[in-house]
């Protein structure tokens, strides 16, 4: 089982994040558990959300508390939020930023995992660049496949496509395709 | 004849009629308890109290209401004495479908029927609900006013006798101001129910907006039967507000139920009116006037504001400023051109 | 069918198993009770009755109700004072029910309509002689005739008619009505004999062969007065003058003043006369006020609309020539008039008396048997005969308010005692109703309806001719004020019962059949006798 | 159709699936996106003949639910805790009626201190209302358990609830098969009223019944609930048969077989204990689960059956009967009768605490060490509860105990707060 965590803020679409990742995990034939961290959060407070992949049914309800992967939206959760916990040392790290990983500050803490397992995307970026909002998940999602090696590019596009029909799906399509390759680059 | 124009001119009138029946009148007019084949929505035998106004109220209404849906009517009951008096295992005095559900969700049951009935292909089956003062301006408060709100096709019917009757007379919002009842003893300072509370659940209906509000009372037969025949006509969310003394709980005779309701018109402490959309349209005018005394004295329940020889003048005359600006709010005297 | 819940869903109507009926402790029980215009009414007419057919527009059963006890609607509905009206209860709600006019409807259109009496009695073979064709013995000749009798009728003038004729004006009640429906009871085979006067009533018995007399001999004397008087003008009486009127080929003469002395009404028809006969000026002295006068008040009020002077509180000390001495009078402590001994003087060419007639009873006396009151009228027992066997006597004759509708009712009431009396028998009065007072109403109910004014002529016709001041109603006039008739004591199958019981224990029995209380049901609430408009349900104690 | 998609949207779609005619709702969390999801369908026009009706609260909104099966209608509607509470005179009175209405609850916790995550002490607040409770534990049995609710429903004149853990099944996002509209209909007839609302034969519904029938009133209740147990597993079998895949029944039993160590749990808890099964299975502790599916009717026989070789039943329950402990325990202390197997509670999940498969494996691997309690709460801190004791014994005005607890944990600007 794969488990990855997503950390964001009410509003920015944490729980689509998850799902998106689930959807395109379905789309492969795998199984896939989206939830999210439940609460009653407001916009702007620090969210979570959880994805689970696996080969098999997924009956485990607990939850993600030693994710394989860590998404975060949104960097300056770094400052207020424990946003590793748990992480396992071979973990993934992606962050939505252009910032370098010394310029955020935790340079010294990734630096203990596979250089191939930590990336940051400037995934709002990409997205004002083709969306024209600043909706980091298509590029996320697409940075996550390009460094978990989880899922393929393709069933990421098609999720895209399934939760995001027309025109803005495209757009996000290629915010995706975009962010892939940096992330696959880095 | 003598030459027309050497007469002296004179007036002349047409007499006229307040009975329920009568053979001289045309038959248009009599009202549909005067006909022989009346329906008797509630039929003999039910356990009402001798005299009980909500018995009277409800059959009037009712019988009204089936006349005007040509018999496709279906009745919703809230909790109270109508409920029980007319449907002890195993006997229902009730020859129209009924449905009792709760004290307080009578309204949202109408409304479900109604939609029912829409889906089931039935839209011709008109639905009235029905419940007491308690249960309609307490307990089923916050359902008669989302069934309003959503403007249901709901006829909603409040049988008003002041108190909680089925449980033995206690204060309800409608009670009125010094009324004794089990919660309001008369004693104290300010015997009886106190000044200043309570709601006027026909002007909260109007605030509504909904198509059709009207106050009526058993003493006034034709007119109660013409407004539920307005209200039926009409589809939508519509509030009939009628009073029925309670002979228990008002401590008036069982033989005065009339008497007693046609005093409440007549001192305008009870207004009859009809509003359509949240404006009042008509108003019936008082066609006797009378002191509030008279419609006070014969009930026990305000035995205590004429003690002999210390007559509580002040709470009275407060009683009959109630009246007088009913009166004037209402133009129950005729006054004004309009309404 | 399919199986229903058990107990919580019930079948329709099934409470009817439940007999309330056993919670009444008081019953409700329709009853009839007298109406106060027809205990009031002197001809005994069931005056409720005919006007429960007028309300619903059926004339022809109204006048036949009103027929079964007055022969003459046309002139009753004119001149009877109508003490029904005094006694309606409707008096005290607005104004009385105008009975008296929708009796006059439904004369005219009993005339206009030639509509007869149904009379189905057997010819009884008993032969009755009639004295007099007033209003009573017109009256007794017709309920006899109806009763199977053969009757003549002996009239001492030269018309029947009676005091109708002769003391009523015609501006009052014209002559055409009088003599049609005089007519109408002659056409049922009364035979009447004119200009006959009866000396000997024996001789009627023995040799006539009558098996009974009924005396109705009008008061037709003038009581008279001395007044002192040095060259007195012209003295008449009342009576006379309106006799003239009838019978005289010219107007009686009166000259340009006229005063008629006396308060009653036919002080006030002689005055009234007087002014249509073009005089300049008609005064009445009475010695009373208006207060204590006997004549109807609307007499005096036509009577002053029409210029008659009225001076109140005089009496005629003394004449001389034109010159009349008044004193004037006050009224006392015990309402009797007194002298002040003040004089005024009024100008006249000729005084009418007016102060009262008397019956000629001299014939009676010399009847064996027969006794005489104190004021020379008639004695007669509860079956109005004299102390003569099979002699009757009523009307003007007999103590009592001498009307034209009292002399009708003597006439009635005469007639079927003496009939029984031929029988064998004695009639014996059905048993009176409780009187349905105004406490047993209901009023609520009766709509405000001020009675439907009758028209009158306009004053200069009335000052002028003898052409009939009230005038008659419509017929919708006439169907509007018989339906303001509150129905006192008897049901009028306005539903209310049927309608306010909260128990739906009240049958409706349909039209004319009124309603029967379901004694299964009925909890003996009270509301039925409580909300009857007319009072025709009492409550009474459950026999325990 | 197999989709990846939500718990609540799925359920709404099978709510669309069996055609209802009425439907009405009160937003509440965690229930809310499944109205919202039947609602949208209806305003799209996806739900042929459908009244969607906004109420003012969970009681109009039941109350328009019975009054709408009373006219003939299929009627549905959804509700969690507090909402549940709040209709609850009606939820009795659905059941007195004989109405067939089908309702979701998503589970929640009740206050106070108000809680909105998942527990069972809303459903088990009604589990004595006459009320037929299917609890689901995937999001796949709460489609199944809904399509097959209105049958059961309808077939006996019984309101049915099917329970889902909110969140945990609400709002988690799975692979579900959704059915086609031909498969249930071949499934679900239309209803078909025993008693309707109609002019024609105007009966009179919701009498007064006093102590002369009340009895026999309810001594029919209780035989229609034991209908139901007949009735539920042919039913799910049907369900095998059209859809092809087991869902429903009164019990699952998991690796029971030879099981020293039995868990019994309601609803999503069980996929997390089966894999704590399989995990001490692994390690050779003979150890197995049953998951309670109709908790009412109560599946007395099954459970025993099922139960009975066990040398310790361990009852993990997300509700609490304070002062007695267990509810479901209860129940299976009922089952188990005149048997010596010993029965723990433990109370577990509350107010959406988690459940972890480490703490779970603790206590059955303390059942099976004589070394469970009678009554034990999953995970409770010791401490703050301890601290809160004597701290309430020294100050009588000791102020909210919910507020000082999370004070005390270092959480109290949460509680200052909504």
């Amino acid at each position: 089982m794969f488990q990855v965590r997503i950390h964001g803020r009410g509003g920015q679409g944490v729980v689509t994040a998850a799902e998106l990742l689930s959807i395109a995990a379905f789309l492969e034939g795998k199984h896939a558990q989206a939830f999210p961290s439940f609460g009653s959060e407001r916009m702007g407070a620090p969210v979570v959300s959880f994805c689970r992949l696996d080969e098999k049914e997924i009956r485990l309800r607990e939850p993600v508390t030693a994710p394989n992967a860590v998404i975060i939206q949104d960097p300056t959760l770094l400052q207020s939020v424990d946003v590793f916990q748990g992480l396992n040392s071979d973990g993934f790290i992606l962050i939505n930023s252009t910032r370098t990983f010394d310029e955020l500050g935790i340079a010294d803490f990734v630096a203990g995992f596979p250089a191939h397992h930590v990336c940051d995307v400037g995934a709002s970026e990409l997205a004002m660049k083709h969306v024209g909002r600043p909706v980091p998940n298509a590029a996320l999602l697409a940075g996550f496949a390009a460094i978990s090696g989880q899922l393929h590019m393709d069933s990421v596009e098609d999720a895209i496509r399934q939760k995001f029909p027309g025109a803005v799906g495209e757009a996000n399509v290629a915010a995706a395709r975009e962010a892939y390759e940096i992330a696959a680059a880095a | 004849m003598t030459d027309e124009t050497a007469l002296q001119r004179v007036k002349f009138y047409q007499t006229g009629t307040h009975t329920v029946g009568n053979r001289l009148m045309d038959k248009a007019r009599r009202s549909v308890q005067a006909s022989m084949d009346r329906s008797n929505a509630i039929t003999s035998g039910h356990r009402a109290c001798q005299g009980c106004g909500e018995a009277l109220g409800a059959r009037y209404a009712l019988d009204a209401a089936l006349r005007a849906s040509d018999g496709q009517l279906v009745a919703v009951n809230a909790t109270g004495c109508l409920e029980v008096f007319t449907t002890p295992y195993p006997e229902t005095s009730w020859q129209i479908p009924w449905l009792h559900s709760l004290f307080g969700n009578a309204p949202a049951v109408a409304t479900g029927v109604a939609a029912g009935m829409r889906r089931k292909g039935r839209a011709d089956v008109r639905v009235v609900a029905q419940g007491g003062d308690g249960g309609t301006t307490d307990i089923g408060f916050g359902c008669l006013s989302g069934m309003f709100e959503r403007n249901d096709d709901v006829l909603y019917i409040c049988y008003d006798n002041e108190a909680y009757m089925n449980t033995g007379v206690q204060r309800s919002s409608a009670t009125p101001p010094t009324a004794r009842t089990a919660t309001t003893p008369a004693v104290g300072d300010a015997p009886g129910n106190i000044f200043g509370t309570g709601k006027n659940l026909p002007l909260i209906a109007m605030a509504h907006n909904i198509p059709y509000v009207a106050t009526a009372n058993v003493a006034d037969l034709h007119d109660l039967e013409d407004k539920v025949t307005t209200a039926m006509d009409i589809r939508g969310a519509r509030y009939i507000h009628i009073m029925v003394p309670c002979p228990l709980g008002w401590g008036s005779a069982a033989d005065a139920t009339i008497h007693v309701a046609r005093m409440a018109v007549e001192s305008g402490l009870f207004p009859l009116f009809e509003a359509e959309h949240g404006r009042v349209t008509r108003s019936k005018k008082i066609r006797r006037r009378v002191p509030v005394e008279d419609y006070l004295r014969p009930q026990r329940r305000f035995a205590h504001l004429f003690k002999k020889g210390q007559e509580d003048t002040e709470r009275i005359a407060r009683l009959q400023r109630m009246a007088d600006a009913n009166i004037e709010r209402f133009n129950l005297l005729g006054e004004r051109e309009t309404p | 069918m399919k199986q229903l819940p058990f107990a919580i869903t019930l079948d329709p109507g099934s409470s009817l198993a439940n007999q309330t009926g056993s919670w009444r402790t008081m019953r409700p029980e329709y009853v009839d009770r007298l109406p106060p215009c027809n205990n009031a009414c002197p001809a005994g007419e069931n005056i409720q009755k005919w006007l429960f057919h007028a309300e619903e527009g059926n004339y022809h059963d109204a006048w036949q109700v009103l027929m079964e006890d007055n022969p003459m609607p046309g002139v009753m509905g004119r001149v009877c004072y109508h003490p029904c009206e005094d006694a309606c209860n409707r008096g005290q709600l607005d104004e009385a029910v105008g009975i008296h006019a929708i009796e006059r409807f439904l004369g005219r259109i009993a005339w206009e309509n030639k509509w007869e009496p149904f009379i189905d009695a057997e010819p009884s073979g008993k032969r009755v002689l009639v004295i007099g064709a007033g209003p009573s013995g017109l009256s007794a000749a017709y309920h006899l005739t109806r009763l199977g009798h053969a009757v003549t009728i002996r009239e001492a003038g030269p018309m029947a008619g009676g005091m109708m004729r002769f003391g009523i004006p015609k501006y009052r009640l014209p002559r055409d009505v009088l003599d049609y429906e005089i007519q109408r009871i002659l056409d049922l085979g009364v035979k009447l004999e004119l200009n006959t006067k009866v000396e000997d009533v024996e001789r009627a018995f023995a040799e006539d062969g009558f098996d009974a007399v009924f005396v109705a001999v009008g008061a037709h004397l003038a009581k008279r007065i001395d007044i002192p008087a040095h060259a007195a003008g012209r003295i008449l009486d009342a009576v006379s003058v309106l006799r003239d009127m009838e019978t005289g080929a010219e107007p009686p003469q009166l000259g340009r003043r006229v005063i008629v002395y006396g308060g009653g009404n036919t002080a006030m028809d002689v005055a009234r006369t007087a002014k249509r006969l073009g005089v300049d000026e008609s005064m009445i002295v009475y010695r009373r006020s208006r207060k204590e006068m006997p004549a109807h008040d609307f007499e005096a009020v036509e009577a002053e609309e029409e210029g008659v002077l009225i001076h109140w509180l005089r009496t005629i000390k003394q004449i001389d020539e034109t010159s009349f001495i008044v004193e004037k009078m006050e009224i006392d402590a015990d309402g009797r008039p007194r002298p002040t001994g003040e004089l005024e003087t009024i100008e006249a060419d000729t005084l009418i008396l007016a102060l009262g007639q008397d019956v000629d009873t001299a014939f009676m006396d010399r009847i064996p048997g027969v006794e005489m009151a104190s004021d020379g009228v008639v004695q007669v027992d509860a079956s109005m005969m004299t102390g003569r066997d099979g002699l009757f006597a009523g009307g003007d004759m007999v103590p009592a308010e001498r009307t034209v509708t009292v002399a009708v009712g003597h006439g009635k009431k005469a007639a079927r005692n003496i009939d029984a009396w031929l029988r064998g028998e004695t009639y014996l009065k059905p048993e009176k109703h409780e009187l349905a007072g105004p406490e047993s109403l209901n009023t609520w109910y009766y709509d405000d309806a001020p009675p439907t004014v009758q028209e009158r002529l306009d004053i200069v016709r009335r000052q002028s001719g003898f052409q009939e001041v009230l005038q008659g109603l419509t017929e919708d006039n006439a169907l509007f004020e018989a339906r303001r008739c509150l129905s006192c004591g008897n049901c009028f199958e306005c539903d209310n019962c049927y309608g306010i019981c909260p128990d739906n224990a009240v049958i409706k029995l349909g039209p004319g059949n009124r309603f029967q209380i379901n004694y299964d049901y009925c909890k003996g609430c009270g509301m039925c006798a409580a909300e009857c408009p007319c009072g025709a349900i009492r409550m009474v104690p459950e026999i325990v | 159709m197999l989709k990846q998609t939500e718990g609540s949207q799925a359920v709404a779609e099978a709510i669309a699936l069996c055609r209802p005619e009425v439907v009405c709702a009160y937003p509440i969390t965690p229930q809310t996106h499944i109205v919202e999801g039947v609602g949208a369908l209806v305003k799209a026009g996806k739900i042929e003949n459908c009244e969607f009706i906004n109420v003012e609260s969970e009681f109009a909104a039941l109350s328009v639910a019975i009054g709408a099966s009373a006219a003939g209608a299929r009627a549905y509607t959804a509700t969690a805790s507090q909402g549940l509470l709040f209709m609850g005179e009606a939820v009795y009175n659905a059941a007195g009626l004989g109405l067939p209405i089908v309702m979701t609850i998503g589970n929640r916790a009740i206050g106070a201190p108000i809680n909105i995550w998942n527990d069972h002490t809303d459903s088990m607040s009604m589990k004595d209302s006459g009320w037929i409770q299917l609890f689901a534990e995937t999001n796949q049995e709460a489609v199944d358990l809904h399509i097959q609710a209105f049958r059961l429903a309808e077939e006996l004149s019984c309101p049915v609830m099917v329970c889902m853990d909110g969140f945990i099944l609400t709002h988690a996002y799975e692979r579900i098969d959704v059915p086609s509209q031909e498969e249930v209909d071949a499934f679900l007839p239309p209803y078909d009223p025993i008693q309707v609302l109609d002019p024609v034969e105007p009966y009179s519904i919701g009498a007064m019944v006093g102590p002369e029938a009340f009895t026999e009133v309810r001594y029919l209740a209780h035989e229609k609930q034991l209908q139901a147990l007949r009735r539920i597993p042919e039913i799910g079998a049907v369900f095998k048969d059209v859809f092809g895949r087991q869902s429903g029944g009164l019990i699952h039993s998991y690796r029971t077989e030879g099981a020293e160590t039995i868990a019994v749990a309601l609803g999503s808890v069980n996929g997390t204990i089966k894999e704590v099964i399989d995990g001490m299975r692994d390690d050779g502790a003979a150890v197995g689960s049953v998951s309670i599916c109709s908790f009412r009717p109560f599946p007395l026989d099954e459970l025993r059956a099922a139960l009975v070789g066990a040398k310790h039943v361990v009852v993990i329950e997300k509700s609490l009967a304070p002062g007695l402990g267990g509810i479901v325990a209860s129940n299976i202390r009922m089952a188990l009768r005149e048997t010596a197997v010993p029965v723990y509670t433990v109370i577990a999940g509350l107010g959406g605490r988690p459940i972890t498969m480490n703490s779970l494996r603790e206590v059955l691997e303390a059942a099976g060490n004589m070394r469970l309690p009678d009554v034990q709460f999953l995970d409770l801190d010791h401490g703050a509860v301890e601290r809160e004791i004597l701290r309430a014994k020294q100050t009588r005005r000791a102020g909210p105990t919910a507020e000082n607890i999370l004070r005390n944990l270092g959480h109290a600007a949460v509680a200052g707060n909504d």
